[in-house]
């Protein structure tokens, strides 16, 4: 269960000022609600980077015409960005948000799609086949002194339309998915990034609504799909939880694994797409021939190699095959001998040192006030591994080490994914000889109601903190289920990094964050 | 300042790094390939059998099978997959209608192979096969009737 | 050694005795024109095949093996295919450059490739500055991807052309140089005299310490000439989707891609002449039996070998590098290779005035 | 002078699925084809042309990561010639839509489309392309791509397996094996070409009326 306090609108900014200066100086989570009669408001969850203490304050406004609430974005930076979701999917404007404007959705978009009053019908918002108009100004929004709001047109221009102006746009190699940047450039300097998501935006969590738990399940696997296990571990940790239901040990065991498996297939994604933007198409290779080695094992046991749909809410879909512990030991003998090779070709190589050297530096500070946890978090020398932090599963028990590095740079982002593959691999080492005898799944009713209340749970997904929020109301779907985003402070932290640097840095720096757009789009 | 940054260390260091770069290359040009080459190994493929491919609806050799037409794997499917038509027949011994299975139609373009439909069944009538060969010119082709 | 001069001269006669000179000289033109544009093509061709198998190789993958025997008439698909595809022309592009930069490429790139000694007397052109005529012919194709990048009307070819502006012509001078510490060494610019000095111990061994540098520079340089790999900067594929020639599709895009590939043939073409001794055979003075052996094997089968080692050893240096970006691959340049490339040539100076070459 | 039945090596041609729509466009072709010359070189070409598709790189979600792992060097297509996957759509013979196709992204694909060099083709990859697939219900997702573009292969599977992916190639290699190309009806020439219209098994519950039992 989460205790939320409710805080007045007149003394809501005074209290996260008050907070903020107390130390709570990472934005978890904002969450928009619409609680029907109650009003549209939002919660916010933070915690404080040192002591690793979270409080949750929430804040609603009644009005529900042209609902408006203080913006927090100049106490957390991530904020100007989970701001702007909200106002896309609720309608509630910010004042004092230098740039409200629409996260995902189109500019000429009617209505506000997560609101409960909001009709779906193909009519008000039919498929529009000519592009989006581009916004040329940024907008403001202040209350006047006699309390009505108004939208002040800030003439800060987003892009000048002098400037040499290019879309690294939505279909482009390095963009590792359909995210859009739209640079000004001087020659070869970028001097405005401008960044659009919300091309793969499918509206998960206003389908999530309509869902029972069962169905919810699936969509976890598509946020992030590199990170689909530890997805699904969190909502089925975050229902079970909710329910009260206790798992056997043996699921501990295959879910801990299977989530080492899952970070070690995504590591060598990362470090192959790196090499791959970096024109090393043989590192991108051999960082693959890895790879399918782990998807060997992983649809052996769960029959799917990329989304696997194998945790289930009570334990597993069906228990690990008898060569999956030969297999994988096997498996990580290989990779520790292979790993050696990745550093010759790539990450050894002077053009590549002096490439990822001191490009895209991201300070310890700005990475918490981003909330850009993950390898890029400890990369800038913050300890932001929910392992460590809040352990859960099998990670209370089992010793490794949290690898932490203080450059900041792209290099580094690249060093502290290699090491953790090994770090991934001492934990499964650990495991996979002693997993305990036991059934892989609680029966559970068809029907599976969630008690009333708000439920939180959060794992450590392959790039960065995956947290699932419900609020339920005690009936078979979810009343509101939201997934925190890994990607979405990383973009944020990448508007600020990609300021200044050249076009090859631009691809640098997006490689070495290893967003993946999906997750950031929902 | 230490040799590695000096005008001459740092083309010591280049080479040094280049040259393991390649060294690695260069055993990988002679070792064997790892290609599988799949239309020619059609025959050895061992696919897992847990993989999703396919739904199937198995027969037994007078070729009646074991669902029921209880709809409910049509409820669980998320984005309504499974179609059941069904038409009630009285049964002469008892007397009572009983629901008989007419048509099941199955869209294998909208399944998104959660399993929820075949863990829902209660008579197991409904299982995946790993049969992943599926690719048709025409879209209507997608939508399979599985009862015989 | 099989000498072509022969048959020239007895094809030159029996011309000559048809028809009049002018005529005769006229066929012979021809004839020696479609013989080279024949050698480029099958040569583009053989390069085509060769970069796939050899990534792949590098690759731990397979790489073309179902079109054909082994996967051999697979670029002859690829041709067929580029022949058919539609050439879209493009709204508001600068027609006449964005039609005549294809054919730059592949003029500069065609009259470079009639220069190069395939065996003794089977040359195109042989000038005696033939050295300093393939550096400026070799050096106009730059006009050809600067008119491609500006005259397409699209902002990433732009930054794609201008980026290679400055590449290309800042490698010009280290290519330079280590060409001319080479012509240091034998003393001569003209191609046939340069491979005919090399007939008693190739350049690379006989130019010793000097030699092995202006070798190596050469093949840097040479890298960054033809666009290729560690200096892949005007056709980044994961910056600047497909670079210079983002715009053009079909047969300019064809032009473009066959250009690229003879560029490649042709440096290695240079450097096996100038330091591996073109077509003249393997020679160590004093052992007269293996000397007489060695003479066995044709001239042409020589350069080839020595050219398709020098190509494997482009690729080699291709598929195992990322990218530079500008600023490094400009200071490469100006503040490694030039001065590298100058002490070089005051080396071998010294050397061959005081006689301490082989 | 006949068109004879695509051949694609050591897969044989009764194993292949969906025959039907293939046999028929031969026999539309066969009944037009007189001229033997004519047909040579149009088997000629449909060779060439088959075995050297180029594919944009287009990927928007989780088929992309699949697209990716049938490039590198365990399913390695290169085999079959379509290595050089293009970023441009100029050079790019064939779209292989790999993901989810949302409103915000129709545009952009149809864009594309519209660029890319003449004979093209279109590949829908994964369930999200086919019909929507797990986000068939949500207001922002097309359901389908061929309501926009025509397309030519439908690969079933959430995401499908390199295999599949293969397979698919495959059948698109025999339909491009399939074409008339000199003087003639070819199906990319007839302008205003409309996709057929998309059937719907059963309309995805959007008020989710399942659990009827209530």
């Amino acid at each position: 269960m989460m205790e939320v306090t409710f805080v007045e609108i007149e003394e809501f900014r005074s209290t996260m000022i008050h907070l903020h200066r107390k130390g709570m100086d990472f934005l978890r989570e904002m969450i928009g609600m619409d609680w029907n009669e109650e009003g549209l408001g939002a919660i916010y969850i933070l915690e404080n980077s040192d002591t690793h203490e979270c409080t949750e304050i929430a804040v609603r406004t009644t009005d529900r015409e042209n609902p408006e609430l203080p913006s927090v974005s100049d106490l957390w930076m991530v904020a100007e960005f989970y701001e702007r979701e909200v106002f896309d999917f609720y309608g509630i404007r910010f004042t004092g948000h230098h740039d409200l404007r629409r996260l995902f959705l189109r500019k000429d978009w009617v209505g506000h799609p997560l609101r409960k009053d909001y009709d779906t019908s193909e009519e008000i918002n039919p498929i529009r086949m000519e592009s989006e108009p581009v916004e040329e100004f940024s907008r403001e929004y202040d209350i006047k002194d006699d309390k009505e709001l108004a939208e002040k047109v800030e003439k800060l221009k987003i892009l000048h339309y002098d400037q040499y102006t290019v879309n690294i746009g939505p279909q482009h190699p390095a963009t590792h998915g359909v995210l859009h940047f739209h640079l000004s450039l001087e020659g070869e300097e970028v001097r405005k990034v401008d960044i659009h998501c919300g091309y793969i935006h499918r509206g998960i969590e206003k389908l999530c609504e309509s869902r029972t738990y069962p169905q919810t399940l699936a969509f976890t696997d598509r946020l992030d799909y590199l990170s689909a296990h530890q997805n699904r571990h969190a909502l089925c940790m975050c229902i079970e939880n909710a329910m009260g239901l206790e798992v056997t040990e043996r699921v501990q065991y295959i879910r801990t694994i299977m989530d080492e498996l899952q970070r070690i297939d995504s590591h060598l994604l990362m470090y192959s797409c790196m090499a791959m933007d970096m024109g090393a198409i043989t590192g991108f290779i051999y960082g693959f021939r890895e790879r399918e080695k782990i998807l060997d094992i992983m649809e052996e046991v769960t029959g799917g190699r990329l989304i696997q749909n194998y945790n289930v809410i009570g334990g597993v879909q069906a228990d690990i095959t008898p060569g999956f512990a030969q297999k994988v030991k096997e498996y990580c003998n290989d990779q520790k001998k292979r790993i050696r090779e990745y550093y010759d070709v790539f990450v050894n190589n002077v053009i590549f040192t002096n490439r990822a050297k001191g490009v895209g530096v991201l300070t310890r500070n700005d990475a918490i006030s981003f909330g850009a946890t993950g390898g890029t978090g400890r990369a800038s020398g913050w300890a932001c591994d929910v392992r460590k932090r809040h352990p859960y599963a099998m990670y209370g028990k089992v010793d490794f080490k949290e690898i932490i590095h203080t450059g900041g740079d792209s290099y580094d982002r690249l060093l502290v994914r290699l090491e953790e593959i090994m770090q991934s691999i001492h934990i499964i080492e650990q495991l996979i000889d002693n997993i305990p005898e036991g059934d892989f799944r609680t029966k559970t009713k068809p029907i599976i109601k969630l008690p009333e209340g708000r439920f939180t749970a959060s794992v450590e997904g392959s790039r960065g903190e995956f947290g699932v929020f419900i609020e339920s109301r005690g009936d078979k779907t979810p009343y509101r289920m939201k997934f925190r985003p890994t990607g979405l402070p990383l973009i944020a932290a990448a508007h600020k990094i990609m300021k200044g640097c050249k076009i090859a840095d631009l691809i640098t720096i997006g490689a070495s964050l290893d967003y993946v757009i999906p997750d950031i789009d929902r | 300042m230490s040799f590695k940054n000096t005008y001459i260390g740092t083309i010591v260091y280049a080479v040094k790094s280049l040259a393991t770069g390649m060294k690695v290359t260069l055993c990988e040009f002679f070792t064997r390939k790892v290609t599988e080459h799949y239309p020619e190994n059609r025959k050895t493929l061992k696919i897992s059998d847990r993989h999703r491919g396919v739904l199937v609806m198995p027969h037994d050799d007078e070729g009646n099978n074991k669902c029921i037409a209880c709809g409910l794997c049509q409820m669980t499917c998320p984005n309504g997959t499974i179609s059941i038509t069904t038409k009630s027949v009285t049964d002469e011994e008892t007397g009572k209608s009983k629901k008989v299975l007419v048509e099941y139609n199955y869209d294998l373009g909208a399944c998104m192979f959660c399993q929820l439909c075949v863990n829902a069944c209660p008579k197991g009538a409904i299982e995946f096969s790993n049969e992943f060969e599926n690719a048709v010119f025409d879209r209507k082709k997608l939508v399979l009737k599985l009862n015989k | 050694m099989t000498d072509f001069n022969t048959i020239i001269e007895a094809i030159d006669s029996s011309l000559n005795s048809m028809m009049p000179h002018s005529a005769a000289v006229l066929v012979e033109c021809i004839l020696a024109a479609v013989c080279a544009i024949g050698a480029y093509l099958v040569f583009a061709i053989i390069m085509i095949y060769m970069e796939r198998k050899v990534c792949a190789a590098f690759q731990c993958r397979v790489g073309p093996d179902r079109v054909g025997k082994w996967g051999i008439l697979q670029v002859f698909s690829d041709v067929f295919k580029m022949l058919i595809k539609e050439i879209i022309d493009i709204k508001n592009s600068d027609r006449i450059l964005y039609n005549l930069a294809p054919f730059l490429v592949v003029m500069s790139s065609l009259i470079t490739f009639s220069c190069l000694p395939f065996a003794r007397g089977l040359q195109v052109l042989d000038f005696n500055i033939g050295i300093f005529f393939i550096m400026a012919a070799s050096s106009f194709g730059i006009l050809g991807i600067l008119l491609a990048g500006w005259s397409s009307n699209n902002k990433f070819s732009m930054i794609g052309a201008i980026r290679s502006g400055g590449q290309m012509i800042s490698y010009e001078l280290s290519m330079g140089l280590s060409i001319l510490t080479l012509v240091v060494l034998s003393g001569s610019m003209q191609i046939s005299e340069l491979v005919e000095d090399q007939t008693r111990g190739w350049f690379i061994f006989r130019g010793h310490i000097p030699a092995v540098i202006a070798f190596i520079m050469y093949i840097i340089s040479g890298n960054a000439e033809t666009n290729r790999a560690p200096f892949d900067l005007p056709e980044a594929e994961s910056e600047l989707t497909a670079g210079f020639h983002t715009e053009y599709s079909g047969m300019g895009f064809g032009l473009f891609y066959v250009a690229e590939f003879m560029n490649m043939f042709i440096i290695a073409g240079i450097a096996s002449t100038i330091f591996l001794g073109g077509w003249a055979p393997f020679y160590i003075s004093g052992l007269d039996g293996f000397n007489e052996a060695m003479c066995w094997i044709p001239g042409i089968v020589w350069f080839l070998g020595k050219t398709f080692f020098v190509i494997w050893l482009l690729m080699w240096i291709r598929w195992t590098f990322p990218r530079l970006r500008i600023d490094q691959v400009l200071v490469l340049e100006w503040k490694y290779m030039v001065p590298i490339g100058l002490l070089n040539l005051l080396i071998m100076t010294i050397c061959v005035v005081m006689g301490w070459t082989f | 002078m006949e068109m004879k039945k695509p051949v694609i090596k050591s897969i044989p041609y009764e194993e292949f699925k969906d025959n039907e729509t293939l046999e028929a466009l031969i026999a539309e072709i066969n009944k037009e084809r007189t001229n033997v010359v004519l047909g040579r070189l149009d088997d000629l070409i449909n060779w060439g042309r088959s075995n050297s598709l180029w594919s944009l790189t287009f990927a928007t979600s989780c088929c992309g990561i699949e697209f990716m792992s049938v490039g590198a060097s365990r399913y390695d297509f290169a085999r079959f010639g379509f290595e050089v996957t293009r970023n441009s759509p100029r050079q790019a013979d064939l779209i292989m839509c790999a993901g989810t196709i949302t409103h915000k992204m129709a545009p952009v694909l149809k864009r594309l489309y519209d660029q890319m060099a003449e004979p093209k083709y279109v590949v829908a990859v994964g369930g999200c392309a086919i019909s929507g697939g797990p986000f068939k219900g949500s207001y922002h997702v097309l359901n389908g791509i061929d309501k926009i573009i025509p397309v030519d292969v439908y690969i079933p599977g959430c995401p499908p397996r390199p295999e599949a992916i293969l397979y698919g190639m495959m059948q698109l290699q025999r339909k491009v094996k399939v074409e008339k190309f000199f003087g003639g009806k070819n199906k990319h020439q007839q302008k205003g070409y409309m996709p057929d219209e998309p059937i719907i098994v059963t309309n995805c519950p959007t008020e989710q009326t399942n659990g009827k039992d209530e």
